[in-house]
């Protein structure tokens, strides 16, 4: 969680409404980075154009990756791309969360056996939170992934976890 | 106001602090709807809803974001300018708190009834082009350095017909004093029924008024003007490489920039703080109402157009403001001198 | 950098990278820029970020149909269209008469792909000039198409849904009253968006005399698509070399006429886009009168397809110009050789030709005018 | 001059006989259309030819692909043109040695042949000869090997990353 993750030791009175909040916040602003690759990337104009609405969650593009939060890997990622992307993850501060879109990003999809240009999961170069499945996903999937990451947020804590696992 | 705070504060210090940090407050409070208002505006204009998940209809939105963007990761590039880095988003920022310091919101606040109250309040506004340089040069990078340069052209040159159409007015009302120039325009005599609003006193005040939007909508970088920081062209100009607060502070200044802007519209052509209908409705606290919703109104204009028109070009921005407003202004200028001569 | 010195002033060109994330490069794109000040002095496109090796995946493949999703996947803003150019290619070389009612369910469905993929390259470009909103009002009218598809195929955006020598399903029983209605409910928006984005005086300020390309150097480039028409080359595959039933309609071809600016600017490259989504609405009227009630779609598809040794090349014209399939077969299951002969490659690469000399912001302007895809230029 | 005889390939082929003798050669096809053979070295030439006869006017060249033909240990170059004056539509074929894959460029003729040669450099290793930018444009720089041709071995890795080959 950013900054803050694991600095504190107990939670208490004090922390457990500022983690509550800081959560909330996290959640209802994620601001994704205005960054299309293949195929998904249309489903992703179309999640934030009229019909399905990203703003409605809050959820906003921001060309430059400082200033996002969620970084929505949209389509295949090609070998020439993947030290972009690692790049481009680089540059985003801190809490940044990625969602793979679609199967190309997952896994390398169609193009898994014979592709000998695409990285076989965006998981090879960074690290994902959520993975959404479909060939390429519908917009309500992909909104369906930005509820889990959501969810992902809600539970995170400033909490340092204790070494007997409570 | 100052002497009701002096009367309920200990201090006079304190009463000079929080007398001073009105104008803080609204400026936050406005930025937080003025944000929201605008993804709204933005939305309904674009057949959507626009956020609706935070609170009842998204009001809490921006309490959201400004709560996430202090939590983000301060991030300073390697190879920038650290201590321009830093101090950029400030200087922009303490340029247009300050210029509020001569608005007179209501007939019973004004923060300093300076006799050179517009001078002053031009004068700092020119900061912004300050610091909008000093951000994108401390940046190092190079979508920063173009939009920085662009804002720097930009704002110097239609620093030019902002001045001259308010010059203008300042020779109708014959004040410097912005409180004095409000003052002037109470009660409803012309054509019996309209308020004494500068925009009606004289034909050529109405021109003026439009060079005076057209300027400030390239001042505050709005589109068609949002060259500097155009996402099309430059990524985000000159906020680029600004993440976290920081660049929360960039945002916070063009909202508050749009609304001083706006303001100063309203006191020098719609009558200020005076209320539409004559004495009714009048008063230190209706003032208050009426300057801002007139100041909000203008704001809306704005971001009407915003999500309306397409943007101009660099060359063809420096042309609509040296080719068709510097002249226009000038001659208008002299048709309102003449004009206060004859009448 | 080099160091220039005119006048005793010490100048030194800029290099910028314009992508491959860039809001407006469409894609991954990378351009390499060489500026002086603002003005772009150079340009050189490094493309292949989104390389996905169609080429080996068709050669790969066992069998001829089980390329058609790949293609789906070249220029996935008209996947319809680059079905449509494989399943003739394939059918030309098999030699296979298509039933009457595909045929005209093709040029249907060809038709809507095509004004969905100008409403997405339309609405870009103005987002590209600033323009926001005619974006979003292109996707709502995209979105009504999308429906009719994903009606008829299941899919919104690949089909996969022509099949070697027929459909791979009947059509709804609705399909012919919802795209009625939408050809009703479309036209007045076409209107719309002339009043809202072609004609606004900042529009034609931006688009008007920009990145001309003239006739001559449009074909020695082989550009196609309204690339080429909206440099006045009245050049539409779909008259001058009939493919499918497409002789059968009436339908204008539209061309630049350089009514604002230089014929060959952007604004001609726009304008014909706009101008052919109200003849595609023809074509679809038309097509909806003469289509035959009865029939079944799968009719002609073969058991198995084993060409015979040869090769075609077969050329279709796609929303964004001349997609040709290079086929070879040497009689086994799986196709020798296709090429894709995309058409957003060969257009993107007049780009160094057309905007030397132009400013950063008309450099996006060019390249949303070319309204490339980038899965097509790079396969 | 508009010239409605040479439509056919073969037409066009008796025409060309007069300029380049033996060096052509037609080869008729049962199924698509039937080519003309042309030798490595003599394609620039051919191709101004073919593009500034009054009689052919090829101003287009359609499509370019490079193919292997492993059978021959060959790798051949297909050339689609078309006129739009006279509205007439020409194949021509190259084959080269695999050893040495060297054919004449024709970007100075059809601009686009620009990066269909490039890329038939990238993907089939065929080279271009006065070719003024003959480089990688698909794949990155540093690739190994050609992956169109049919002998390809996928590298493992790529600057650290695994490939899954």
């Amino acid at each position: 969680m950013g900054l803050l993750d694991k600095k504190y030791h107990d939670s208490n009175i004090i922390i457990v409404p500022l983690e509550n909040a800081l959560n909330w916040a996290r959640k209802s602003s994620l601001w994704y980075e205005q960054f299309g690759l293949a195929c998904c990337a249309i489903e992703m104009m179309a999640t934030a154009a009229s019909h399905y609405d990203f703003d409605r969650f809050g959820i906003l593009p921001r060309s430059s990756p400082r200033q996002a939060d969620v970084m929505i890997v949209a389509g295949t990622v090609t070998m020439k791309m993947a030290s972009r992307i690692e790049r481009l993850y680089e540059q985003m501060s801190e809490p940044r969360y990625v969602i793979s879109m679609g199967s190309c990003s997952n896994s390398g999809g169609p193009y898994w056996e014979h592709g000998y240009h695409v990285l076989k999961g965006v998981d090879k170069v960074i690290p994902v939170d959520v993975y959404v499945p479909g060939c390429p996903p519908r917009p309500e999937a992909l909104l369906e992934g930005f509820l889990k990451l959501q969810e992902r947020i809600t539970n995170e804590t400033v909490v340092e976890s204790k070494p007997d696992g409570k | 106001m100052i002497e009701f705070l002096e009367n309920i504060t200990p201090s006079t210090t304190m009463a000079l602090v929080i007398h001073a940090m009105i104008p803080l407050g609204l400026i936050l409070v406005y930025a937080l709807f003025a944000i929201w208002m605008e993804r709204k505006v933005a939305a309904h204009v674009q057949d959507r809803l626009g956020p609706m998940r935070v609170g009842w209809h998204g009001w809490a939105q921006t309490i959201a974001d400004m709560l996430k963007l202090l939590q983000k990761e301060d991030i300073i590039p390697t190879d920038a300018s650290r201590f321009l880095f830093r101090f950029a988003p400030f200087l922009i920022f303490v340029a247009s708190y300050a210029a509020f310091a001569v608005i007179p919101f209501s007939s019973g606040y004004i923060g300093s009834s300076i006799n050179i109250g517009v001078f002053y309040l031009l004068a700092i506004t020119s900061l912004l082009t300050l610091s909008v340089i000093m951000a994108a040069w401390a940046s190092n990078n190079k979508w920063s350095l173009l939009g920085g340069m662009r804002s720097a052209a930009q704002m110097v040159s239609y620093e030019v017909p902002t001045i001259m159409s308010v010059l203008s007015v300042i020779v109708v009302a014959g004040s410097l004093n912005l409180m004095t120039v409000t003052e002037m325009q109470s009660g409803n005599e012309i054509l019996g029924f309209l308020p004494n609003w500068l925009i009606f006193q004289n034909p050529f005040l109405l021109v003026a008024f439009v060079i005076f939007f057209v300027s400030i909508l390239a001042e505050s970088h709005r589109v068609p003007f949002d060259l500097p920081e155009s996402e099309s062209e430059l990524v985000a100009g000159y906020q680029t490489e600004y993440s976290g607060m920081r660049w929360g502070i960039f945002m916070l200044a063009e909202y508050a920039d749009m609304l001083l802007l706006s303001l100063l519209g309203v006191v020098l052509f719609f009558g200020g703080w005076n209320s539409p209908f004559g004495t009714f409705m009048d008063g230190p606290v209706w003032g208050f109402f009426w300057f801002m919703l007139k100041g909000m109104l203008l704001v809306f204009v704005m971001m009407w157009i915003r999500w309306t028109l397409p943007r101009y070009r660099v060359d063809q921005l420096m042309r609509i403001c040296w080719n068709i407003l510097i002249p226009a202004s000038f001659v208008n200028f002299v048709l309102i001198a003449l004009w206060e001569m004859i009448f | 950098m080099d160091e220039i010195i005119t006048n005793g002033v010490q100048k030194q060109e800029m290099v910028i990278n314009m992508g491959p994330q860039h809001p407006s490069t469409h894609g991954v794109l990378r351009l390499e820029v060489v500026l002086d000040g603002e003005v772009v002095k150079k340009v050189t496109a490094d493309i292949g970020y989104l390389h996905r090796c169609f080429e080996k995946h068709a050669e790969a493949m066992d069998d001829y149909s089980k390329v058609i999703p790949y293609t789906d996947r070249i220029d996935y803003v008209s996947a319809m269209n680059q079905e449509h150019g494989y399943v003739i290619a394939v059918e030309k070389l098999l030699d296979l008469e298509v039933p009457e009612r595909v045929e005209y369910m093709r040029v249907i469905l060809a038709e809507l792909q095509r004004i969905a993929s100008h409403l997405l390259g339309v609405g870009t470009f103005g987002l590209d000039l600033g323009a926001f909103t005619p974006f979003l009002y292109c996707f709502i009218e995209r979105e009504k198409i999308l429906k009719i598809f994903e009606k008829v195929s299941g899919a919104r955006l690949l089909y996969n849904y022509m099949c070697i020598g027929g459909l791979m399903q009947d059509i709804p029983e609705d399909f012919k009253t919802d795209t009625r209605e939408f050809v009703k409910t479309f036209r007045p928006k076409i209107q719309e968006l002339n009043d809202l984005l072609s004609s606004n005086r900042i529009f034609i300020d931006r688009t008007a005399n920009i990145g001309v390309l003239p006739a001559e150097v449009a074909l020695n480039y082989a550009a196609s698509g309204p690339m080429l028409r909206g440099s006045g080359v009245k050049w539409d595959l779909r008259r001058n070399d009939p493919y499918s039933i497409y002789d059968r309609f009436e339908f204008d071809i539209p061309v630049g006429k350089g009514e604002v600016g230089t014929v060959g600017d952007c604004w001609d490259r726009y304008i014909v886009r706009v101008r052919e989504m109200e003849e595609s609405l023809k074509i679809i009227e038309q097509a909806l009168d003469q289509m035959p009630d009865e029939g079944d779609v799968k009719e002609a598809v073969p058991k198995r397809v084993r060409p015979a040794e040869g090769e075609v090349y077969v050329r279709t014209e796609t929303p964004r110009g001349e997609l040709g399939y290079y086929i070879i077969s040497d009689k086994s299951a799986s196709p020798f050789r296709v090429k894709a002969r995309a058409p957003s490659f060969v257009n993107l690469s007049i780009l160094p030709a057309i905007s030397k000399g132009a400013l950063i912001a008309d450099l996006v302007a060019i390249v949303g005018s070319i309204d490339i895809v980038l899965g097509e230029v790079d396969r | 001059m508009k010239s409605d005889a040479l439509k056919s390939p073969e037409e066009i082929y008796e025409y060309l006989k007069a300029s380049f003798d033996e060096l052509l050669e037609y080869v008729p096809a049962e199924l698509g259309q039937s080519w003309i053979t042309v030798p490595p070295f003599s394609m620039k030439a051919v191709a101004k030819f073919l593009r500034d006869d009054p009689a052919l006017r090829f101003n287009t060249l359609m499509c370019q692909s490079g193919v292997h033909y492993p059978d021959e240990d060959e790798l051949g170059v297909t050339y689609h043109l078309h006129s739009t004056s006279h509205k007439h539509t020409l194949v021509l074929k190259v084959r080269v040695p695999i050893a040495d894959p060297r054919v004449q460029s024709v970007e100075a003729i059809w601009k686009t042949a620009d990066w269909h040669e490039r890329e038939a450099w990238d993907l089939l290793g065929i080279v271009f000869d006065g070719h003024p930018n003959l480089k990688r444009i698909l794949c990155p720089e540093g690739w190994e090997g050609h992956p169109l041709r049919k002998d390809y071995r996928q590298q493992e890795t790529y600057l650290g990353v695994t490939t899954g080959a």
